[in-house]
């Protein structure tokens, strides 16, 4: 692994995270997260990508050290860097964890539904996470900040009177995100935040992410499996296949040259508007995280599959300008474009 | 060439709560289409516009408030009183959870062979093994993959095919998919929306493909309606619907599809509502409280519909007398 | 038996199948009573248990131990009857309304819930009084089935309402399945547990009513079951005359009885709850 | 507004139905059964061997179809009776003669009341409690233990596990009375004397109560915290930092006392029921052991008067919770 990046914000190295189930006596292993290392940068929005059941849900809480049983963590480390000094997450008490929490890093739920508490005011919640971390606030201090909070991000206070169940799922949404925004975190961490959403609220909700990211300068870390949420506000994209990172890079070269087969597939396979070829989609189906194929995982769907491909799971390969990719036929390095 | 399906000022309201509180929506409001032989026709717009009423009111799920449905000729193939519930012959139906189509706790080719019997397309077991495999090799599968099994041994994308070569065993003439491929992996998503195609040129089976994802309709279908808060705004051939929008509401949802296309994003910021079921009881045009170019006309009466080069759209900005006899300086064309 | 084996997995199964198992060994063995159970003095009074009389003779003159072989099949054949009867009207009610509803489902509910909101047990024991001459095993049953159907009638019609809303309804209608055929193919194997287990919950609550009409003395005290047995012992001051054997014998019996019973229904439900059942079935 | 119509006005009206259909039942049941109240009073005298010429049998079968209410059209009588249940006079008590039976009930009320409310309160703020917490934190050996021991209380009816109580501790240990609510003689007075032979006496029923509701009460409330804690706004809530205390008072157990309450109500039917038979064990001197003599000697007014007063009592307990459901469950007050 290369040195740490000046401005690496968050680091993970080889990250390991199985779901043990045991249905009365069938134990069954999810490799969910089957060893990924990522470095993601400080001012940046870095995209996960991948289609459901690949694990990226799952990286995402390994990343928030979130991990309750079903989920156990098997390997590898997390880093938090912190005014230039590195904190292993995982070592950290439950109270220094705990503390972390909003002030440095927080997260952004898929379905705001039931986020909120339902019995109780927005406001009442705002204060509830907003005194758990600010020492010595009265009541009205948590009420003035996060009126002025809501008013800065273009959201009218008084949603703050009403409880959860009388605001429309495009507001409440927003409101759960000025939430998580609410103690200007260095890194805010969203697990599908759009997909419940119609189209048109869901551009209002990701024009919100982007006007957080310029006023704080921080970092969002955003997952979805709409590529097209991703071309439009992501800096760097990683496409998640089976538990494993296959590939990763600048969000223009994921959609003009994608090098691993899997990334062409599903580039090749979105339709776009003017433009009516026929389009193909991978063959196959995605494999169970339960019982994962020998090697690499895309290997049972993969036209250009050579021996190597079937025992040995390809090494992660830098091949410059920010790319890096998992996938033997890059072994050679140049340009080492796929078929 | 007659249609194969026409519907006319088709219209259901819902009413909730107790006898006492009558809320009542209309969640159709007065939409007449037609779908022709071998062609697939879009029913687009966000959740909540009544595309799914208006999908379950052709299937018979529904009993509309008013207006009609006459497939193939017939009005509605009468449905048998007997049954609670109404079906159209030749009419079947996609769903859009593929783990929610089969019962998961029976084996996925009990469906296949109940359809048969209950058609009557045969009754000795060999030739219904044959006729089954031969409809899943249609859709790219094999009786041996399939029988066994219960739907959670199957990924999304098999279990689609599978409710696909069900429904094609009764030879419909019309399939309605409802978001056949939101719940399906992108990566297989392609594999499924050809198949559709497949059958329209190769079985000649019309579909009305439902969905709020307007890149897709844009590649598999032929003719779109634009759908908002139970009125039809827009409806026209694909093309010229997706990539000359004219109603505001039309364009607004074009530009607002995130493209895979690093170098398209969006420019300005949107406006949101947050109160969504007002919109359901405004008097006039729905669209009134969101339009950029909305008129004190739009907020009174609901505006009829008027044909431009092909298209027709449900919008007083196309109603020539009232545009002319205004003059309104104030209303920008389209040029930009 | 690849099913005995999962449950026994689960010790509360274990142990509420072995006691059901001992207390059915025991009802059985009333057919081999030397003694007739309404036959009063056939031993010696007031015996404390001895290897003669393993539990004693009661101050009537009975040995107790064949007294509760007999009180023990006929609590359990009350409790049968109720159960199975009071199903047949649950899943009637429940379906017919889950299915059917509008004004049918109102109606029904209306009445299962002014079930559930009055004190049944004054009207039964209003009733039985009435009927004290005729009340036997089966009137007994009966009478219980007629009033233990409300509650889970509502848990069944709310499974069906929940089932109606899910996409393979849909399907099966489309592939021509008519409705009856729909409800028990389609809705039968979720309803299955729902039905096990308040089968059995509602036997214990029908042994429970037994013992309680039992007390109040409105039952027919010469059939022996567990109630009749307890309203003995008490009426003849068993515990104040220091036989205390002669009250303990029911009083275990019931409480094992009840145990086992709610230990059963609570380990199948979970066994057979859909969720568990699709990983498993899906686990090959 | 919607919350009136829509929840308010449904739940006056079920009311006032089911009070009508519980005591229609009430009236119509003694007169649609094969046996006649009065000859079976009859019956009972005579099998007491009291000496009956037959000239006054005629005027005895006159009172007693009067005292029943029996004379006049079905319709005259069912007017009658309902003019009874609003005066809450049932006419007169048959064996404790000339009382009217609405002075016994007033007699032994005080004595269930003080068990019932005590117990029910006792069992239920305990058995939420310990519940609560053990559903919070159902990892630990604590609460598995506590479960266990709830799973073999918790199908005992009542009166076995009184029966129970009273031979371990009545018995074997003899530390409580075995019967009364007080010692033979006791004239009613505010001494201590007094005051601690009632607890002496009803602390046995009272501790089988409170056991049994409190193992029903902790079983559902720790279903209910464990359902409420997996909730997406509890998760949340930990993932955002918010204190522990916090998360347990305001997020936890504030949710999980909504199903509570409206279990509460549906469990008052059982409670009473439970309370009646307990006494007639303990035959403690409340409503039970009252209802118990009724049976045994037959007396029709008593009974009839107690069927009916306990379903007003407990549909107008669950009328009273259902009112008071809506304040704290902002989804239906602002529906």
């Amino acid at each position: 692994m290369n040195g740490v990046m000046p401005s690496t914000v968050l680091r993970a190295e080889q990250l390991k995270a199985f779901y043990i189930l045991d249905a009365f006596g069938t134990e069954k292993i999810v490799k969910a997260v089957n060893g990924v290392s990522v470095q993601i940068r400080e001012n940046e929005v870095y995209g996960i990508a991948g289609e459901s059941g690949c694990g990226k849900t799952t990286l995402l809480k390994a990343l928030y050290s979130a991990i309750e049983p079903p989920l156990r963590l098997m390997g590898g480390r997390v880093f938090y860097v912190r005014d230039g000094e590195e904190i292993d997450v995982y070592s950290l008490s439950k109270e220094e964890k705990r503390r972390l929490r909003w002030e440095y890093i927080s997260y952004v739920p898929q379905g705001s539904m039931s986020v909120l508490n339902p019995v109780k005011k927005l406001k009442d919640s705002y204060s509830d996470f907003l005194e758990s971390h600010v020492a010595g606030k009265t009541r009205r201090d948590t009420l003035a900040i996060a009126r002025r909070h809501l008013h800065e991000l273009g959201l009218p206070p008084k949603v703050l009177d009403a409880y959860p169940h009388q605001l429309s799922g495009g507001m409440r949404q927003r409101v759960t995100i000025a939430l998580a925004a609410l103690l200007g975190p260095r890194i805010m961490i969203a697990d599908e935040p759009t997909t419940a959403l119609d189209v048109v609220v869901q551009r209002g909700v990701i024009q919100l992410f982007k006007s957080i990211q310029e006023s704080l300068k921080n970092t969002i870390v955003l997952v979805t499996h709409d590529m097209g949420v991703h071309a439009n506000v992501a800096d760097r994209i990683g496409i998640m296949y089976a538990g494993v990172m296959i590939e990763e890079s600048t969000v223009e070269r994921v959609f003009e040259e994608p090098l691993h087969p899997y990334t062409q597939y599903l580039i090749n396979s979105l339709p776009k508007f003017g433009d009516k070829s026929v389009r193909e989609s991978a063959p196959g189906s995605p494999p169970s995280l339960a019982n994962l194929p020998s090697g690499c995982p895309f290997h049972p769907r993969c036209p250009h599959a050579m021996d190597v491909c079937l025992q040995e799971m390809p090494e992660v390969v830098d091949v410059g300008e920010n790319h890096r990719v998992a996938c033997w036929l890059v072994e050679g390095g140049g340009d080492g474009r796929a078929a | 060439m007659d249609a194969l399906l026409e519907i006319r000022n088709l219209r259901k309201d819902f009413a909730f709560g107790s006898l006492l509180s009558r809320l009542r929506i209309t969640a159709v409001d007065d939409v007449s289409f037609d779908v022709m032989p071998a062609e697939i026709f879009a029913l687009a717009g966000e959740s909540g516009c009544g595309k799914t009423t208006t999908a379950r009111l052709i299937l018979g799920f529904e009993e509309p408030t008013s207006g009609s449905i006459r497939h193939k000729g017939d009005e509605n193939g009468r449905p048998k009183k007997r049954e609670k519930v109404w079906f159209t012959q030749g009419v079947q139906a996609i769903f859009q959870n593929p783990f929610e189509t089969f019962n998961p706790l029976r084996r996925v080719e009990r469906y296949l062979f109940e359809t048969v019997r209950n058609y009557g397309l045969t009754k000795n077991g060999t030739k219904a093994d044959k006729l089954i495999d031969e409809m899943l090799k249609a859709v790219g599968l094999r009786l041996e993959e399939v029988s066994g099994r219960y739907p959670s041994e199957f990924s999304g994308g098999q279990l689609q095919r599978i409710s696909i070569a069900r429904s094609l065993l009764t030879n419909p003439s019309l399939l309605i998919a409802d978001e056949p491929v939101s719940m399906v992996d992108a990566s297989i998503r392609m594999s499924i929306v050809n198949l559709f195609r497949q059958l329209r040129d190769e079985l000649g089976v019309s579909v009305i493909y439902i969905t709020h994802d307007l890149a897709t309709a844009y590649y598999v279908c032929d003719r779109i309606a634009i759908m908002f808060r139970g009125h039809v705004v827009e409806m026209g051939g694909v093309e010229n619907v997706l990539m000359a929008p004219k109603h505001p509401y039309t364009k607004l949802l074009r530009e607002s599809i995130p493209e895979a296309d690093p170098k398209k994003r969006w420019k300005e910021s949107v406006s949101l509502t947050d109160i969504e079921h007002e919109e359901y009881l405004r008097k006039g045009c729905r669209f009134a409280g969101r339009c950029p170019k909305v008129m004190d006309v739009c907020r009174e009466n609901v505006p009829p519909e008027f044909t431009v080069d092909g298209v027709l759209v449900k919008c007083f900005l196309y109603d020539e007398e009232l545009m002319t006899q205004t003059k309104r300086s104030e209303v920008p064309d389209d040029a930009e | 038996m690849r099913v005995l084996r999962d449950l026994l997995r689960d010790y509360r199964f274990a142990v509420s199948f072995t006691v059901l198992c001992l207390l059915l060994i025991m009802a059985i063995l009333s057919a081999f009573s030397p003694y007739d159970p309404t036959f009063w003095w056939h031993a010696a009074r007031d015996l404390r248990p001895s290897w003669t009389h393993f539990l004693g003779t009661s101050a009537k003159g009975q040995d107790i131990f064949w007294q509760a072989t007999y009180a023990v099949r006929n609590s359990l054949i009350i409790s049968v009857i109720a159960g199975t009867v009071s199903r047949v009207i649950a899943v009637l009610v429940g379906m017919v309304a889950g299915y059917r509803g509008r004004l049918t489902d109102r109606v029904l509910m209306f009445i299962s819930d002014s079930f559930l909101v009055m004190p049944l047990f004054l009207i039964i024991v209003l009733l039985a009084m009435l009927v004290r001459e005729r009340m036997n095993l089966v009137n007994l049953g009966l009478l219980l089935a007629f009033f233990g159907w409300a509650w889970d009638a509502r848990v069944i019609r709310s499974q069906i309402l929940s089932l109606r809303e899910r996409e393979f309804t849909l399907t099966a209608v489309l592939s021509g399945t008519k409705t009856m055929k729909l409800v028990m193919k389609e809705y039968l194997p979720f309803a299955a547990p729902l039905i096990f287990s308040t089968l059995i919950n509602n036997m214990a609550w029908a042994i429970g009513m037994e013992i309680t009409l039992a007390i109040l003395g409105l039952s027919n005290m010469d059939i022996p079951t567990l109630g009749t047995m307890l309203q003995w012992a008490i009426s003849y001051q068993a515990l104040l005359l220091g036989q205390w054997w002669w009250l303990l014998t029911p009083v275990v019996l019931a409480i094992f009885l009840f145990i086992a019973l709610y230990w059963l229904s609570v380990s199948i439900s979970e066994y057979l709850d859909p969720r568990t059942r699709i990983q498993r079935v899906g686990a090959k | 507004m919607a919350f009136v119509k829509r929840y308010l006005i449904p739940r006056l009206i079920s009311f006032v139905l089911v009070i009508f259909l519980g005591v229609t039942a009430v009236f119509f049941i003694p007169r649609f059964t094969p046996s006649d109240p009065v000859q079976r009073t009859i019956a009972q005298l005579q099998s007491q061997g009291s000496y009956l010429d037959p000239g006054s049998m005629d005027s005895m079968i006159e009172d007693l179809r009067e005292m029943y209410g029996l004379e006049g059209s079905m319709l005259q009588q069912y007017g009658a009776f309902w003019r009874r249940v609003f005066t809450g006079d049932f006419g007169v008590s048959f064996f404790q003669f000339p009382t009217p039976v609405i002075e016994l009930i007033r007699t032994s009320l005080p004595w269930t009341a003080g068990l019932l409310l005590w117990a029910t309160l006792l069992s239920w703020t305990l058995g939420n409690l310990i519940g609560g917490l053990a559903g919070y934190f159902s990892r630990n050996r604590w609460s598995r233990a506590l479960d266990t021991v709830a799973m073999i209380i918790r199908p005992m009816p009542y009166y076995i596990f009184a029966l129970m109580l009273l031979i371990l501790f009545a018995y074997v240990v003899r530390l409580f009375p075995i019967a009364g609510g007080t010692d033979i003689g006791r004239r009613a007075a505010l001494s201590w004397a007094f005051v601690s032979d009632v607890l002496r006496h009803a602390f046995l029923p009272a501790l089988s109560m409170v056991v049994l509701g409190t193992a029903i009460t902790f079983q559902t409330m720790k279903l209910i915290v464990q359902n409420v804690n997996a909730e997406d706004f509890v998760q949340y809530a930990k993932l955002g930092g918010v204190k522990e205390r916090r998360i347990v008072s305001r997020y936890v157990i504030r949710n999980a006392m909504l199903p509570q309450i409206t279990n509460l109500a549906l469990a008052l039917g059982q409670i009473l029921s439970g309370a009646l038979i307990t006494e007639i064990v303990f035959s403690y001197p409340g409503l039970g052991t009252l209802l118990f003599n009724a049976i045994v000697t037959g007396d029709y007014n008593l009974i009839m008067g107690i069927t009916a007063m306990s379903i007003l009592a407990i549909t107008t307990a669950i009328l009273v919770i259902d009112l008071v459901y809506p304040l704290f469950d902002p989804r239906v007050r602002l529906m």
